[in-house]
């Protein structure tokens, strides 16, 4: 081992500081973290909070068509609101259609996850094939499912009815009772995909020694799930049920195209119903209302939520 | 878990068969894309025998597939002709991925090595911002845009498509820089890097795994974006879902030419999930394990 | 020069006070071992030093000069950790070569450089290999490398040899005892370990909670411990400590537990005064007919040496044997003590008496 | 140049000319560099036979079209101060937007020098964008398409075109001549309160539509009365039901499209949507006979039928499920063309049956005008926001001219004529062909219906809401069984539209 430094100016050392010169003092502990965050809080001030705001202003006037301009109305819009039955009629569209999807994708993600999770040959392949329904626009799918549901040239019906599955009708989107669950399979389809993905990646991360030192204690598969998966899995569960609930709740691509709400009101949606306030019928001011409410309400929710399962980030 | 060899061919068997069932309705689609129209709707469907062509798809890039039916090249024109919308969609959503990605790993950098006060707090109101109808932001967005020009204009639309990622990004990229040691940056740190030095070099080369499967999650939802795109564009720029619904026409819908965009646009987005995979399924964690 | 003074230093954490006017200072070139369990504040104190940490009360100094909010790169130190924190992403040479690549030292001086490293530190082979590809110890070294090319005044390591193995730690030990020796830094070294802070270092700081308990050479601490946290702490393996109470002050003075009396040296105990009674394993031999008679309870053999646990008067005590021996359990033996080597603690203030 | 390297080229110069980089001229010339004339791309390609669903073929728009009269002359010549502007348009899908910007539109922008931008919607999203064009003020848009249901919301942010027309004689096109757009039409899609709202520019009509076949076999004839249409129905679906159904409908609940058969139904049987109180009065005795009726006829239809738009309406009779329809005429060009239906030639045309009784425009309210053959036409109005008014009202004036709809009409996406010259232009008579994709045999009965059959809908602001939200939701809950009877459901639909004109 040769201990000598090569000669040359490396042998004094880096020069940190010169001789005479005082250490420049600097806050680096404490560094600002405004710096780094700016380009995001600008983002969010412009394009969140702006948009907030102007809801708010918006929920206390009303579009004029004949003044084409704003008219303040008070609290009008809030007194209407709560006396819609159609909003009443579509949040409880909404939270049913949320919870019901979030409820299947979650189960038959779950199950599907530990299907797949695996390293046997080929598993990959499946896994990413089974990515590919994320690439696909919401309003494409919407379409797909549309066509594949049509009560006269569908698919789904024709093999229900081919095995006897179901009546003589076929008619799914426009029968009250099944219009939201032929929504539903499109966005069961297109999204539990996505939950297998995290899912698995979930699974993938396990740490391996618990499960063998239950086997080893004899505990059954399912006893495994429950006592050894499940707990261990229930952060991930609960991160990919607060963004999917998320998204659940303002889902409009899908209702807009295969139903538009119907039959009657049967799966008219807070989005769809902000959206056709706002659009069709130039309600700016009742749309935008309908809009916070909805937004109240996630807010809400999102924040039990986030409390109850105690997610910290 | 000890399988026998029954027990993984069974196991085998029954993961092929679920997921052929959720590629279907993909294949499906495909063949109403080559189906000449008057098959879509034949009855009973027509999943194998019928006339594969590609009329559709000549319709709807303007090309002809001439090598096959020793036809000449089409010129692009009509309505259907959707080759510029796709080069909309990937410029859209490539750009809005990487500036969202950007901005998101800077800040998602601060929150996870920096003290911040209500740092939950900051994280939830991030979050939040995604819990707003979209066409609660699309409205305001609207006439922000009126003002700023940038209406019908490619940076609008990656501007909003970016800021609606952003809270996942975030949320994403946050986790992964929780799972890199901080004994890294205060190496580095003693080593005489400045903070931003740090991320640089050192912290953002180690997340790569976490940022690509970011970007690709961020791609996705700008690639299939739909609301936004409608609102806040008028003739330069379209993205595929909302030219999609041009093939909705007063005397019917062309289904054989929505397919063969449908088709079409699945490819480019799938691509970019195939070359980061294996990212995207670790990065998907959230790196919720880590409490 | 680089002495490293720590001034009434102090650190807390909103409400909480983890350690609390600290005062003492490393001299040039020394080489000095924080020593304490986890939890005891080295840590914290090393990291305080380095300025990753900051500094809630006092000042530390480093070569004379106000340390307090200067950013770790001016302190002049180089550090290595527990974990190495080397750079996953890069190579072994850019790792070392990394603080003179950000300070823009001409290339050929950063070769140079980082291939003296890697030859004191036989990595020379493993230049441009990826720190994944590489053994524990070697990433070690590649740590230790980062910090040599720094040339800096104070060295400081945190738990550096934990994460290896024990054939590898006392080789580790060795090599960097001899590069500090070589390079004449002041090194600060933190250790939860008494064999690293028994074998490397110049002075030994043995704190606990936050609080130094003594500070001086491994001699001192080993022969003269302040109180019975650093008799118990050093040595392995560990010091007897029994509980008994003083007797025949004055005349043949001793400590008596139940019905044995152990020889002890002069003290100020009075007669009946509680007292902690210490003696190292090593310090108790057998003899033919000793004064005090104990029944073996195990002996375990390590090749050289005899590691006896003996039941005395119902407390156990552990005597080691420079020598082969082959004890039966229960067997009856007699133990000579050298009062020299004998230690006595006041066991309410846990202070020495002798 | 290899084969390769040419097909390269050609589909780089193709895509430049699709995207407005280079105008059609070059591109022809660039073509025949190659050896080959445009009319041998469209000629080669067996693309020229398929025109299916609103669509114009890239092969059909690359032949050359031939301008009679001097029309595009004068366009050149007015056009110059105007080049290089740029006219915007945000239109539904429908035919003459279709063929226009698939075919028609590099002329004038050839002649003109002006640049044309037409974004293509459903209807439903034209609505949204033009709300927010005229909300903000913005003129994004010089032209809107305005669907006659939208009239009088818009009406007060649109230019007169007869105003504009005299106002400004440089720019007026000879022989433009108003009074040549069918008279019925003016007054039904494009007054609102005696404001002119724009130039008639599509009509889409129900007209009676059936397979001449089936009605063979059977020894029926195309009905005259409303009794007949229903046992026609009837006879037929007893007679060739499961396979072939009486009738069919668009009937999803939600959409226009569900108003659109219930306002048939309900003038057909002397109803009408408000009483000249301007109240609803669906739900009087006139009302409820419709109700009765059309529930009858659903009896005769596919199942399908209630989660329909005017496409699966299409689809059913294209795929000949459906023997006879009373429907938009627009579908019948695309029922001949043989590649998109398997009823090629078999379809026939006529006018609607008669009413029972027909009110009068005095006993309804807000203008509506009693007729069995709605009609869901367009008009093309100038915007008072726009940005480069004077080159849209050419575009405005040129898109309507008569020979621009010959040209439309012939290239076959199924349009309507708005002007009388058009129906007897020897061009478009030439095209009524039986069995062709761009068949113009089903215009007489088109034409006839605007002339003596023709119902339009009211005119207020409120209707875009009531017509496209609140009858066809409360339409749609009937139909999904959610009402007990008909006369639940309208007085229900009576006490929703009251209430939103009231405000």
């Amino acid at each position: 081992m040769q201990l000598d430094a090569p000669q040359g100016s490396a042998v004094g050392g880096i020069a940190l500081r010169g001789p005479g010169r005082a250490p420049r003092r600097r806050r680096y502990l404490t560094d600002s973290p405004w710096i780094w965050l700016a380009p995001l809080i600008a983002m969010l001030l412009v394009f969140a909070l702006y948009p907030l705001f102007y809801n708010i202003y918006l929920s206390f006037h009303e579009f004029v068509p004949r003044k084409r301009g704003l008219e303040f109305v008070g609290w009008e819009n809030w007194q209407k609101l709560f006396d819609d039955p159609r909003m009443w009629g579509s949040l409880w569209v909404t939270l049913s259609y949320t919870s019901m999807c979030l409820a299947i994708e979650i189960v038959l993600g779950m199950a599907i996850a530990l299907l797949l999770d695996s390293d046997d040959r080929g598993f990959g392949v499946l896994r990413g094939v089974l990515t590919l329904t994320l690439v696909i626009p919401p309003a494409i799918t919407g379409m797909m499912f549309l066509l594949m549901e049509d009560a006269q040239f569908g698919l789904i019906p024709f093999v229900l009815k081919g095995i006897g599955a179901m009546d003589g009708t076929g008619a799914i989107l426009s029968n009250p009772r099944l219009a939201l669950a032929g929504v539903m399979l499109a966005d069961i389809w297109q999204w539990t995909p996505f939950m297998v993905l995290i899912f698995v990646a979930g699974l993938r991360a396990l740490p391996r020694d618990p499960f063998e030192s239950a086997m080893i204690d004899g505990a059954s598969s399912l006893q495994m799930f429950i006592r050894l998966t499940l707990p261990m899995m229930s952060k991930v569960i609960a991160i990919a049920v607060l963004i999917r609930g998320i998204d659940l709740f303002r889902m409009f691509d899908y209702v807009f195209v295969m139903t538009s709400g119907g039959p009657g009101t049967a799966t008219y949606t807070l989005s769809l119903y902000a959206w056709q306030q706002t659009f069709s019928f130039i309600h700016w001011g009742y749309g935008a209302t309908i809009s916070l409410f909805a937004l109240f309400i996630i807010v809400v929710v999102a924040n039990i939520f986030v409390y109850v399962t105690r997610l910290r980030w | 878990m000890i399988m026998t060899p029954t027990q993984r061919i069974v196991r085998a068997l029954i993961a092929w068969v679920v997921v052929a069932i959720f590629a279907f309705p993909i294949y499906f689609w495909i063949t109403v894309a080559f189906k000449p129209e008057r098959d879509i709707f034949a009855l009973p469907p027509k999943l194998a025998s019928f006339d594969w062509n590609f009329a559709s798809f000549q319709e709807v890039f303007g090309i002809s597939f001439g090598f096959i039916e020793g036809l000449e090249v089409l010129p692009g024109g009509g309505n259907f002709y959707m080759l510029p919308r796709l080069y909309d969609s990937i410029i859209v959503a490539v750009f809005s991925t990487l500036l969202s990605v950007v901005i998101a790993t800077l800040a998602s950098y601060a929150l996870s090595r920096m003290r911040i006060r209500g740092q939950h707090h900051f994280v939830f109101f991030v979050l939040s911002t995604r819990m707003m109808p979209p066409v609660a932001v699309a409205i305001p967005m609207f006439f922000i845009y009126k003002n700023f020009g940038l209406l019908d204009t490619y940076i609008g639309v990656i501007l909003v498509h970016a800021l609606m990622n952003l809270p996942l990004a975030v949320l994403l990229l946050k986790s992964f820089f929780d799972d890199i040691p901080a004994e890294i940056d205060e190496a580095a740190l003693i080593d005489g890097a400045s903070r931003f030095t740090i991320f640089r070099k050192i912290v953002a080369p180690m997340a790569m795994g976490g940022i690509a499967a970011t970007a690709v999650l961020c791609f996705i939802f700008s690639w299939t974006e739909f609301l936004f795109v409608l609102t806040l564009t008028q003739t330069s720029l379209k993205t595929v879902p909302v030219v999609s619904s041009t093939f909705v026409t007063s005397t019917g819908t062309a289904w054989g030419n929505m397919a063969a965009l449908g088709v079409a646009a699945m490819l480019p987005a799938f691509i970019f999930i195939l070359l980061v995979q294996r990212n995207l399924v670790r990065g998907l964690t959230l790196g919720s394990l880590k409490q | 020069m680089s002495e490293v003074e720590y001034d009434k230093v102090a650190k807390s954490y909103g409400n909480v006070k983890v350690m609390e006017d600290i005062s003492f200072s490393i001299p040039d070139h020394k080489f000095v071992v924080l020593l304490g369990p986890s939890g005891c504040g080295k840590t914290t104190l090393l990291r305080m030093t380095a300025g990753l940490e900051t500094i809630t009360g006092g000042e530390i100094r480093i070569g004379g000069e106000r340390m307090n909010g200067v950013h770790p790169r001016d302190r002049d130190i180089a550090m290595v950790f527990q974990t190495y924190a080397l750079y996953p992403q890069m190579s072994v040479f850019d790792n070392i070569a990394f603080s003179m690549q950000i300070r823009r030292r001409p290339k050929k001086e950063i070769r140079e450089k980082v291939e003296w490293a890697a030859a004191l530190l036989d990595l020379t082979p493993y230049l441009k290999r990826k720190p994944a590809a590489l053994s524990g110890g070697q990433r070690q070294r590649v740590a230790m490398g980062r910090a040599l090319v720094r040339d800096p005044q104070v060295f400081l390591f945190d738990e550096p040899l934990s994460n290896l193995d024990a054939k590898l730690r006392a080789q580790m030990r060795y090599e960097i005892r001899r590069i500090h020796d070589r390079l004449e830094a002041t090194t600060v070294y933190v250790t939860h370990d008494q064999v690293e802070a028994m074998t490397m270092a110049d002075e030994i700081v043995v704190m606990r909670g936050g609080e130094i308990m003594q500070k001086g050479s491994p001699d001192d601490v080993y022969d003269r411990p302040a109180n019975l946290f650093v008799a118990d702490f050093i040595g392995s393996p560990a010091i007897n400590l029994l509980r008994g109470k003083a007797e025949g002050a004055g005349g043949a003075p001793g400590v008596r537990f139940n019905n044995a009396v152990l020889p002890a040296p002069e003290s100020s105990a009075a007669t009946g005064d509680d007292l902690v009674y210490g003696v190292r394993p090593v310090d108790i031999g057998i003899a033919e007919d000793g004064p005090v008679k104990g029944v073996v309870l195990m002996a375990e053999t390590t090749g050289a040496e005899t590691l006896l646990h003996v039941d005395l008067e119902g407390q156990e005590l552990r005597v080691v044997l420079p020598e082969r021996r082959r004890f039966k359990n229960g067997e009856t033996v007699s133990l000579a003590i050298d009062t020299a080597n004998v230690h006595l603690f006041d066991p309410g203030t846990e202070a020495r008496i002798v | 140049m290899n084969p390769v390297d040419r097909k390269l080229w050609l589909a780089n110069v193709a895509d430049r000319y699709a995207r407005g980089k280079m105008d059609r001229r070059s591109f022809l010339r660039a073509s025949a560099k190659l050896g080959l004339s445009a009319g041998a791309l469209a000629a080669g390609s067996h693309l020229a036979a398929r025109s299916g669903f609103g669509f114009i073929s890239p092969a059909q728009a690359q032949q050359q079209i031939d301008w009679q009269g001097d029309m595009m002359a004068w366009l050149k010549e007015v056009g110059k101060p105007f080049a290089g502007q740029t006219v915007r348009l945000a239109t539904e899908s429908t035919p003459p937007s279709n063929a226009i910007n698939s075919a028609l539109k590099p002329y004038f922008e050839e002649a003109t020098g002006i640049k044309v931008e037409i974004e293509v919607l459903p209807l439903e999203q034209v609505l949204q964008k033009l709300t927010l064009d005229v909300a903000s003020g913005l003129g994004t848009y010089d032209l809107y398409y305005l669907d006659q249901s939208w009239m009088a919301a818009f009406s007060q942010d649109v230019v007169d075109p007869r105003e504009k027309y005299e106002s400004n004689k440089d720019l007026a096109m000879p022989n433009y001549n108003f009074d040549d757009f069918l008279k019925a039409l003016v007054d039904g899609i494009s007054m609102y309160d005696g404001i002119m709202c724009g130039v008639p520019y599509d009509i889409p009509i129900f007209i009676q539509m059936y397979r001449e076949d089936v009605f063979e076999e059977l020894g029926l004839k195309p009905a005259t009365t409303m009794a007949e249409f229903l046992s026609n129905a009837q006879k037929i679906q007893e007679a060739k039901g499961p396979e072939i159904y009486g009738t069919t409908g668009q009937m999803k609940s939600g959409h226009y499209s569900l108003e659109c058969d219930w306002t048939a139904w309900l003038w057909g049987h002397g109803g009408s949507v408000f009483g000249p109180d301007g109240k609803f009065t669906g739900n009087d005795e006139a009302g409820l006979a419709a109700m009765e009726y059309w529930i009858k006829l659903k009896e005769n239809m596919p199942e399908g039928v209630t989660s329909w738009t005017w496409d699966g309406q299409g689809q059913s009779v294209a795929q000949g499920i459906a023997a006879t329809v009373l429907s938009w005429g627009e579908f019948f060009p695309s029922w001949d063309a043989p590649e998109s239906s398997t009823v090629s030639g078999l379809m026939n045309a006529t006018v609607p049956p008669a009413a029972t009784s027909l009110r009068t425009v005095e006993e309804t309210g807000y203008g509506e005008i009693p007729g069995v053959g709605h009609q869901g036409g367009s008009s093309l109005a100038v915007s008072k926001y726009a940005k480069s008014p004077d080159a849209a009202w050419l575009f405005a004036q040129w898109a309507t001219a008569p020979e621009t709809q010959v040209h439309i009409t012939t290239l076959g996406g199924g349009t309507g004529p708005t002007r009388t010259s058009v129906y007897d232009d020897p061009r478009v008579l030439a095209n009524a062909k039986r069995g062709i994709a761009g068949t113009t045999r089903h215009l007489p009965a088109v034409r006839e219906t605007i002339a003596n059959h023709m119902g339009s809908e009211p005119d207020l602001p409120e209707w875009a809401e009531i017509s496209n939200d609140t009858i066809p939701v409360e339409l749609g809950r009937f139909w999904a069984g959610e009402y007990d009877n008909a006369k639940d459901t309208m007085d229900f639909i009576k006490q929703q539209v009251d209430g939103i004109i009231k405000g």
